[in-house]
């Protein structure tokens, strides 16, 4: 069996950070009733024995003794980790996990990747090596950041390339959430632009998350929650947004509720390689399946059902439901149509009580519907793992590389050169060591190429799809 | 004689589990619809070629189960283990902590070499314990990264190691509608590897299981153990013991061997189908007679039309007229479905089977013209009823029925490759675009060589 | 998927000729395996438990004790299949002269098995009895006395090995712990008249056997006789018969009016053979002259010595060649065509020196036997399959040259020759056109 | 008086015994083949009596039937098995033809018929081989597999009128390759279960020297219906056996006896001079053989000749005049003689050996686990390392075959534009 790290760098990857670890231990507490450490607890926890006095032994096997969450917390400002380390998530983590400064990075990507990249880069190394030696088999880094603001996209960013440094074999699984077009961050088109250009080349697989997609489904939820009507009680607990574990409410909703949907999503996405099933899907086979070129491993995830009705006597249609929502617009994390763009390639990750049957049928029943690139028209992937989510029978998770992230990151490059044409807070950036103005430029053509790619990919859609001549064999 | 089990993946050892399990229920049932002596015969019969007996009298698999992550094993190890009637050996077993990652190339390139001692040794270890080895029962799919990968790995050294003994690959065909998005890249490396170092493949196609699953077995939602038990049932009904000959009352000792030499011996022709009937859930079985003429009947039918069950056959296929030589593109159209065959082995199992009439199987005009009845058409059979029929003909065959399926992937998977797509995921554990050439050539003169076997 | 023609149709006479050859390599290797198998099916029975008279075949008795379909045996068919088989039990009992013996406790009587062994073998030959069997005998002794009275009288000593009373003693045993193994299906062991478990395995009791003394007289003789006979042979009883022997070989010869030789079918045979053999190891040996590079001019010179040697030796088998080839088709007049006289001119068989008696042939573990029975085998296969290579050659190289290349019947052709010329018919070729499109 | 008396009885008694010695010859011999006719048979042959005709003509059959028909032809009509035994006869190359033009099922010619016999008599070995091919098999023996390796004369009921295509070939050439690998498969296993019952018997035979008890003797253990049966068969063998012993000992009698049948039927059929209407048959196969080991031979004859004449040459020019000496020309003897030595003992392992008919020695295989004492014999190491080294030539030679036609096919079909050929590879 193998583990993962979670690097959660910045304010909103410690909030998701924090939800995570949070459900991640219902979870497990959910699966696990007899209080074993087991394989699929060690991927993301430690069993440590308190009563050492140090940095706590591992214990392989028998009783859990006290778990302790395979996670490194970066922030240049000390207040989410305090208030984490305050809350009742506190035993799960110690100090020596975490680095904190006091200044914050001001917005500012250059003051993250560059000032706070070069100070903290032996200490956040001797972090992580130290939490991968507490691993028998390391298989992924999940780092989880904003795109928008300094230390998530700078220093955030700047792991990527220590990482695949310093552990050039494990997958690093990036995370990142996008600023929505009405972010009060003046200058997170920029930071967001510098730090795409750091996916690009060092991530294996990003999973973009939009505030504005998460804000949607919430009030959608909402709005079933609240409309009372007949037959649609959810079932309590049950909401993908929900979180009554520890997590007391310091941040009002909908912070909350939107940090939960993608905790959720970093869960399902590890289930199949945590629990058993009739069909695995190990975190390896993501990028193995998903990511045909190299620098395109941008996956529009989706979650579904939102929430299980308490009215248990309609399952059928409600499992093909959960099919069909997954592609629809507004279950995705993102602002984006896969239906109506171009699919390379689509994994399911189904949890919970559904047969290889289900999951058949309902391919072929979608699959009409969706347009594939022409030289993998049957690109599935998919798993079946037996535990469903806490609270639900079963759930879906649909990673698709699409070309509909593009509108993304075109409205992303717009709105960079928009401030950049102005040469607007430019200096900020310029002043800090190691910067260049190249560095933008660069991180411009960086975009548009990937772009380019995507249209260009576009632009088979809707062609015939024909064969490309083999060889011919004399007889 | 006996045969070593090789389990690789998750697929394999799913599959491998629902075999034993299938052959033990079988050999240890009240069913078989014979005197009590000849069923100690057969029990002992199957029981030397897949157990052998541990000191506390508990039958001990004769498997080797491989995986590159644990779960999978440790789950059927312990399914094994709860059965009480069989388990599998101690330390029969080796796992690694990560899998292939569905990487056809690590399989091969990595987790082969880096595990070939360790898997050899216990594989070894296996065969010692074989007063005699008739060779070996590779179960893997060829969709995923260690089952296609390393299988492809292993099947080579045992060929090395092990030159003499023979070797069936059984392998998983995918869903034609994809569960893994680079199954056809580890498909056509897996085929071509193992046309170069197996001696048959036999195969068997999801879409097939699940439509008999569906169709047959009446199950409303399939599970995968649902297929695999399907999948076992057709494994088990060639696999179990049948008499050596017509009017011999000792059990054949060989069947790999005799099975290989009948249907696989041309280099270029080493895939078999399996197809058998009846297959129905108990509810229907209680409510069904048979008789041999039409099990038959309807399993040459299945045949001759590419059918992969018994429902849903085409009748209007017909062999093409016998004798005359093809005129032009006269009977093209009809044809177009007519299964060639280059040779076919029928089991069959039950009561009276000594009454059943096989001729129809020996028409020369299901057969490829270079190779006559005589050579191409074999049976064998047992009074012995299998599982819960009291009469079961299964077929293997060596036929056109997977040139189609096979075609498909070679070119959805040449498709791919020209566009270049997840070449970089191959090249990165030292694959080359020309060992992916290779493949395709291999394959396209399978393709070829089957197709150029019809009237 | 369209595929063009790929068949290659021989001419009659070279596919008589191949299919032929190899049909008959077939046939001979299948009646090997029968061999070997049938040898192979009593080897098995031995390792597998002793138990008395049990009769092979399950075939007959199968219709009649067919169950219902209804799964299981209605207690009709429960109490048939008992007394069948008691009967059949029975039947061989007489058969097999055997009395019935008393009850003991198992151990005893397989001790008693080991016992009556050596005490009637110690009867009837005392003098051989080997050393360790008496130690068993005296160490049964504490229960010596009990065994003997329930020791069968035995009038030939060989019946002795497998009293009946430890086979009674067997199944009694089963009957009480007949419950005990829980994976036996109730339903399949109607009742334990049947369970006739085994007596017992080579293995745990194999040290006990003993061969029956007319057996060993037997055997002695049979071996000092052909030990005879070898001696005899190697003298030849007097030159006498020998001469006699020629002479008259020689009148019978002259009485026909023939004063050559003709060499026969069967000499034509070995000749060939015997020249195949020296063609493969003569060009063995100048591969290995040449491929070795001498280091001086003496070793050069030694290697050119041999090489002409060679030269002579294979002119010297041409003319053999010549010699029988012209005397099998009469072109020349009947010759002595041999220098060196071989079987059939030899007068009689007075100069073998072969023995009739076999040498032992020592062997330390299983798995050096299997060495040894696999590259004896190979050797074999390897020479047949060098025969076969070579007369796949003559039957298809002159095919592919005197046809015109391209074609798709001339790729088949190619295709399959290649196959089998080349790679043993384990691997194949593709060909594939160089199209200007890909 | 007594000595005179004495003198009487002795010579009426070597007369009596010289009488006598011929009978017990001819019983003798009757009794050593197998289903011997009585020995009034031969006396009427002698005389060219009828009665005799049919009952020589059976034994004949069945001293010349090849063991492993036995089974099969038993039961053939009388004229079949005159037939059979024609041909036998002559492929074998005997020379008389007299008996060949008798019609078959006549019964003519019984005195041709002894003679023939004693042709084969005469020959070698007769009643040793017939014996030794029913010898009782106590021991435990590795298989023979001669006739492997040399496919006896096809058999004649394959009929090809079908055209036959190159792929059927192909086919029963992969069905072949898979019954050596099951033969292999299953030599294993009897030497697994060999080396078992032999490990499971240690200490049980009453030869010392042997250890353990073979198959045969351990199947007659566990059968006793079965041993009976085999003491019987030995015991006819080894009366067979005595009889030959003793047929060994007084046949020169016997050859007396024959020169006057001889003289006989020469006398009575001058005409057989004429030559014979049967010639023997030498099979097309036969024939097709030699050409080919002539073909190869004069392959080898060219390349020996290519590599020899040049490096003659060289060696000459380098060597010039100094190799004159005396010395040098001992040097030179001794050189000639190692290498004919060398290549003599290599002709001798292919010359047919005196007689191709008796069976190798036979081997009783003796498992032998390092006791001090070990039984004499050959070693297995020994012969394993003989046979490996034979294996590796072999491998050689097939190899050199194989890229032989690589390259004549490379040749052939290498010069066809449009064409790519691709081999897969191999690992």
């Amino acid at each position: 069996m193998t583990q993962s790290v979670v690097v959660q760098v910045g304010q909103c990857g410690n909030q998701i950070g924090c939800c995570f670890w949070d459900l991640a231990l219902r979870e497990h507490a959910a699966v696990n009733q007899k209080g074993i450490y087991d394989n699929a607890i060690s991927s993301f926890f430690r069993n440590v024995d308190t009563r050492v006095v140090g940095d706590g032994v591992s214990i392989s096997k028998g009783r859990i003794s006290s778990l302790k969450a395979r996670a490194v917390l970066i922030d240049m400002e000390e207040g989410v980790v305090n208030e984490i380390l305050q809350g009742p998530l506190r035993d799960v983590f110690d100090s020596k996990q975490l680095i904190t400064d006091i200044s914050g990075s001001g917005n500012n990507w250059a003051v993250g990747h560059k000032v706070f990249g070069s100070l903290y880069r032996e200490q956040i190394l001797e972090k992580l090596r130290k939490s991968a030696e507490h691993c028998d088999c390391l298989q992924c880094f999940f780092i989880i950041h904003s795109m928008g603001g300094g230390t998530g996209s700078g220093l955030g960013t700047f792991l990527l390339k220590v990482l695949e440094d310093e552990f050039p074999e494990v997958y690093r699984f990036v995370t990142a959430v996008y600023p929505s077009s009405e972010d009060d961050v003046i200058t997170s088109p920029y930071n967001s632009m510098l730090a795409m250009r750091e996916l690009n080349e060092h991530a294996d697989c990003v999973l973009p998350i939009d505030n504005q997609s998460l804000f949607d489904i919430i009030s959608k939820i909402d709005l079933v929650v609240n409309s009372g009507k007949l037959g649609t009680t959810v079932k309590p607990k049950s909401l993908v947004t929900s979180n009554e574990g520890a997590v007391k409410k310091r941040h009002k909703k909908p912070f909350d509720a939107m940090n939960n949907i993608v905790a959720n999503l970093l869960l399902s996405l590890t289930s199949s390689a945590r629990f058993e099933g009739s069909l695995n899907m190990d975190l390896n086979e993501i990028s193995m399946n998903l990511v045909p070129f190299p620098q395109l491993h941008y996956l529009v995830s989706s979650l579904t059902p939102l929430y299980t009705l308490a009215d248990v006597n309609i399952p059928p249609r409600r499992l093909d439901q959960m099919f069909s929502d997954a592609f629809s617009k507004d279950h995705q994390l993102i602002q984006a149509d896969p239906r109506h763009s171009l699919y390379l390639a689509c994994a399911l990750i189904v949890r919970g009580n559904v047969q290889i049957s289900d999951l058949r049928r309902n391919i072929e029943r979608l699959k009409p519907a969706l347009q594939f690139v022409s030289w993998n028209q049957e690109g599935w992937k998919t798993s079946l793992c037996s535990v469903p989510p806490v609270g639900h029978s079963h759930s879906l998770l649909a990673l698709a590389n699409n070309t509909c992230v593009k509108p993304t990151f075109m409205e992303l490059r717009e709105r960079f050169m928009r401030l950049y044409k102005k040469k607007a807070h430019l200096h900020h950036y310029l002043h800090v060591d190691g910067m260049e103005e190249s560095a933008f430029a660069d991180a411009v053509s960086s975009l548009s190429a990937l772009i380019q790619e995507y249209e260009e990919l576009d632009a088979t859609k809707g062609m015939p799809v024909q064969d490309v001549p083999r060889l011919s064999v004399a007889l | 004689m006996s045969i070593v089990t090789v389990q690789l993946g998750q697929c394999g050892n799913q599959i491998g589990f629902e075999v034993f399990d299938a052959l033990f229920r079988d050999s240890h049932s009240s069913q078989g619809l014979c005197s009590k002596r000849e069923n100690e015969t057969y029990q002992a019969s199957c029981k030397e070629r897949f157990f052998r007996e541990e000191e506390n009298g508990v039958p001990v698999a004769r498997a080797v189960l491989v995986d590159m992550e644990p779960k999978v094993i440790n789950q059927t190890l312990s399914k094994a283990a709860q059965s009480g009637r069989w388990k599998y050996g101690q330390h029969a077993c080796f796992c690694q902590r990560q899998g292939s990652g569905n990487n056809w190339a690590y399989g091969y390139a990595v987790h082969g070499p880096k595990h070939e001692e360790s898997i050899m040794n216990l594989i070894q270890k296996e065969v010692e314990k074989c007063d005699s080895l008739s060779g070996f029962f590779i179960v893997m799919s060829m969709a995923g990264g260690t089952g296609s990968g390393l299988g492809a790995f292993i099947t080579q050294k045992l060929q090395d190691q092990y030159s003499s003994s023979l070797k069936m690959n059984q392998i998983i065909w995918p869903y034609g509608t994809g569960e893994v998005i680079v199954q056809n890249y580890n498909s056509i490396l897996t085929l071509s590897h193992l046309y170069r170092s197996s001696d048959a493949l036999l195969i068997h196609e999801n879409d097939a299981v699940h439509k008999i699953c569906a169709k047959q077995m009446n199950i409303k939602q399939i599970s995968f153990r649902d297929l695999n038990q399907v999948l076992a049932h057709q494994l088990g009904s060639v696999f179990q013991p049948t008499y050596c000959e017509d009017g011999s009352l000792h059990y054949r000792r060989n069947p790999l061997g005799d099975l290989m030499e009948h249907l696989v011996p041309h280099p270029e022709f080493k895939m078999l189908g399996i197809r058998n009937i009846p297959q129905m859930s108990e509810n229907s079985l209680a409510y069904s007679t048979f008789t041999w003429a039409g099990l038959l009947k309807h399993l040459r039918q299945m045949l001759i039309s590419s059918a992969k069950m018994e429902e849903g056959i085409d009748w209007q296929v017909q062999p093409p007229p016998s004798g005359l030589p093809p005129l032009g593109k006269v009977s093209v159209h009809k044809d177009l479905h007519f299964n060639t065959s280059i040779a076919n082995l029928v089991i069959l199992r039950g009561k009276d089977v000594q009454s059943a009439d096989v001729e129809g199987f020996k028409d020369p005009a299901l057969y490829t013209s270079w190779l006559e009845p005589v050579h191409a058409f074999s049976m064998w059979k047992t009074q012995r009823a299998f599982d819960k029929y009291e009469k079961s003909a299964a077929l293997v065959s060596n036929s056109q029925l997977l040139v189609k399926p096979l075609d498909m992937i070679v070119g959805k998977a040449w498709n791919m490759f020209a566009s270049k797509a997840y070449i970089h995921q191959y090249t990165k554990f030292g694959m080359e675009e020309e060992d992916f050439l290779d493949s395709f050539t291999l394959l396209e003169q399978v393709v070829a060589s089957y197709g150029s076997l019809g009237p | 998927m369209l595929g063009a023609k790929a068949e290659y149709l021989l001419p009659t006479d070279c596919a008589r000729r191949l299919v032929a050859e190899v049909q008959g390599a077939l046939d001979y290797c299948a009646e090997r395996q029968r061999q070997l198998e049938q040898s192979l099916r009593v080897s098995r029975r031995l390792l597998q438990g002793w138990e008395p008279a049990r009769t092979p075949a399950p075939e007959p008795e199968t219709k009649e004790e067919a169950p219902t379909p209804a799964c299981t045996p209605s207690a009709q068919d429960l109490k048939e299949l008992e007394f069948l088989t008691q009967a059949l039990e029975k039947a061989v009992r007489v058969r097999k002269g055997m009395s019935k013996a008393g009850q003991r406790d198992r151990t005893s009587s397989l001790i008693s098995a080991a016992n009556a062994a050596t005490s009637g073998a110690t009867a009837t030959a005392h003098s051989q009895a080997p050393s360790q069997a008496g130690s068993h005998a005296s160490g049964a002794k504490s229960t010596k006395g009990a065994q003997k009275a329930t020791v069968p009288a035995k009038n030939s000593p060989e019946c002795r090995l497998l009293s009946r009373g430890n086979r009674t003693h067997v199944r009694t045993g089963a009957q009480a712990t007949g419950s005990g193994p829980g994976l036996r299906d109730q339903q399949m062991v109607p009742s334990a008249v049947s369970q006739t478990t085994e007596l017992f395995t080579l293995k745990e009791k194999g040290t006990l056997l003993q061969l029956p003394v007319a057996f060993r007289k037997a055997a002695s003789q049979n071996s000092r006789l052909w030990a005879q006979l070898s001696s005899i042979q190697a003298s030849d009883s007097t030159d006498a018969t020998r001469a006699a022997k020629t002479q008259f070989l020689h009148k019978l010869q002259t009485a026909t009016g023939w004063v050559g030789h003709r060499p026969s079918a069967a000499e034509v045979e070995t000749h060939a053979q015997s020249l195949r053999k020296a063609c493969t190891l003569l060009r063995l040996c100048m591969q290995k002259e040449l491929s070795t590079a001498p280091t001086d001019w003496m070793q050069e010179y030694r290697c050119l010595l041999v090489l002409e040697e060679l030269q002579t030796m294979v002119g010297q088998c041409l003319h053999r060649i010549q010699g029988l080839q012209a005397a099998v088709t009469e072109e020349m007049p009947p010759l002595c065509l041999v220098e060196k006289p071989t079987q059939a001119s030899a007068p009689c068989g007075g100069e073998m020196d072969s023995s009739w008696s076999p040498e032992f042939l020592l062997y330390s573990s299983t798995k050096e036997l299997q060495t040894l029975a696999t590259l004896k085998l190979r050797v074999a296969m390897l020479e047949q399959q060098i025969h076969l290579e070579k007369v796949l050659m003559a039957g298809l190289l002159p095919l592919i040259s005197s046809q015109e290349p391209g074609g798709p019947r001339w790729l088949a052709l190619c295709r399959a020759a290649y196959s089998l010329l080349c790679e043993g018919g384990e691997r194949f070729l593709t060909v594939l056109r160089d199209d200007p499109a890909d | 008086m007594p000595g005179a008396a004495g003198c009487t009885g002795r010579r009426r008694r070597r007369v009596e015994g010289a009488a006598k010695a011929l009978p017990e010859a001819i019983a003798a011999l009757s009794r050593s083949l197998p289903a011997g006719p009585s020995p009034e048979i031969f006396r009427r042959a002698k005389f060219d009596r009828p009665e005799a005709a049919p009952v020589l003509w059976q034994l004949l059959f069945r001293v010349l039937l090849p063991l492993e028909a036995n089974t099969t032809l038993t039961d053939l009509a009388p004229e079949t098995q005159a037939r059979v035994v024609k041909s036998a006869l002559s492929s074998q190359g005997y020379p008389r033809s007299a008996l060949i033009q008798f019609s078959e099922g006549s019964s003519q010619g019984s005195r041709e018929l002894l003679l023939a016999l004693s042709w084969l008599l005469a020959r070698g070995p007769l009643l040793e081989q017939l014996l030794s091919q029913t010898r009782v098999q106590l021991g435990d023996q590795l298989p023979q597999y001669e006739a492997l390796a040399r496919p006896d004369p096809p058999a004649p009921h394959v009929e090809t009128e079908s055209p036959v295509d190159l792929r059927l070939v192909e086919w029963l050439m992969g069905k072949l390759r898979f019954r050596w690998r099951r033969l292999i498969s299953s030599q294993q296993e009897q030497c697994t279960l060999l080396s078992k019952i032999h490990l499971y018997t240690h200490g049980c035979h009453s030869q010392q020297s042997l250890g353990h008890l073979s198959v045969a003797e351990t199947d007659m253990l566990r059968d006793p219906e079965s041993s009976q049966q085999l003491l019987r068969t030995l015991e006819s063998e080894n009366r067979r056996l005595e009889a030959v012993l003793e047929w060994r000992r007084g046949e020169l009698v016997f050859w007396q006896w024959m020169d006057t049948v001889l003289e006989a039927c020469s006398l009575e059929s001058p005409a057989v001079t004429s030559q014979p209407t049967v010639l023997p048959v030498i099979s097309d196969r036969g024939l097709g053989e030699l050409e080919l080991v002539k073909q190869e031979l004069h392959a080898l004859q060219e390349e020996l000749q290519e590599a020899a004449a040049p490096r003659r040459a060289a060696w000459e020019t380098q060597v010039g005049g100094l190799g004159q000496g005396p010395e040098w020309s001992t040097t030179r003897k001794a050189l000639r003689e190692a290498v004919k030595q060398e290549l003599g003992a290599l002709q001798r392992s292919w010359e047919p050996c005196s007689s191709p008919d008796q069976p190798q020695r036979p081997h009783r295989l003796v498992r032998s686990e390092g006791e001090s004492p070990r039984p004499k014999g050959l070693q297995a190491a020994e012969m394993i390392r003989t046979l490996s080294s034979q294996e590796a030539c072999l491998k050689k030679v097939l190899h050199q075959l194989q890229s032989q036609c690589q390259q004549e096919l490379a040749r052939l079909a290498g010069s066809l534009p449009g064409l790519i050929w691709i081999l897969a590879p191999g690992h």
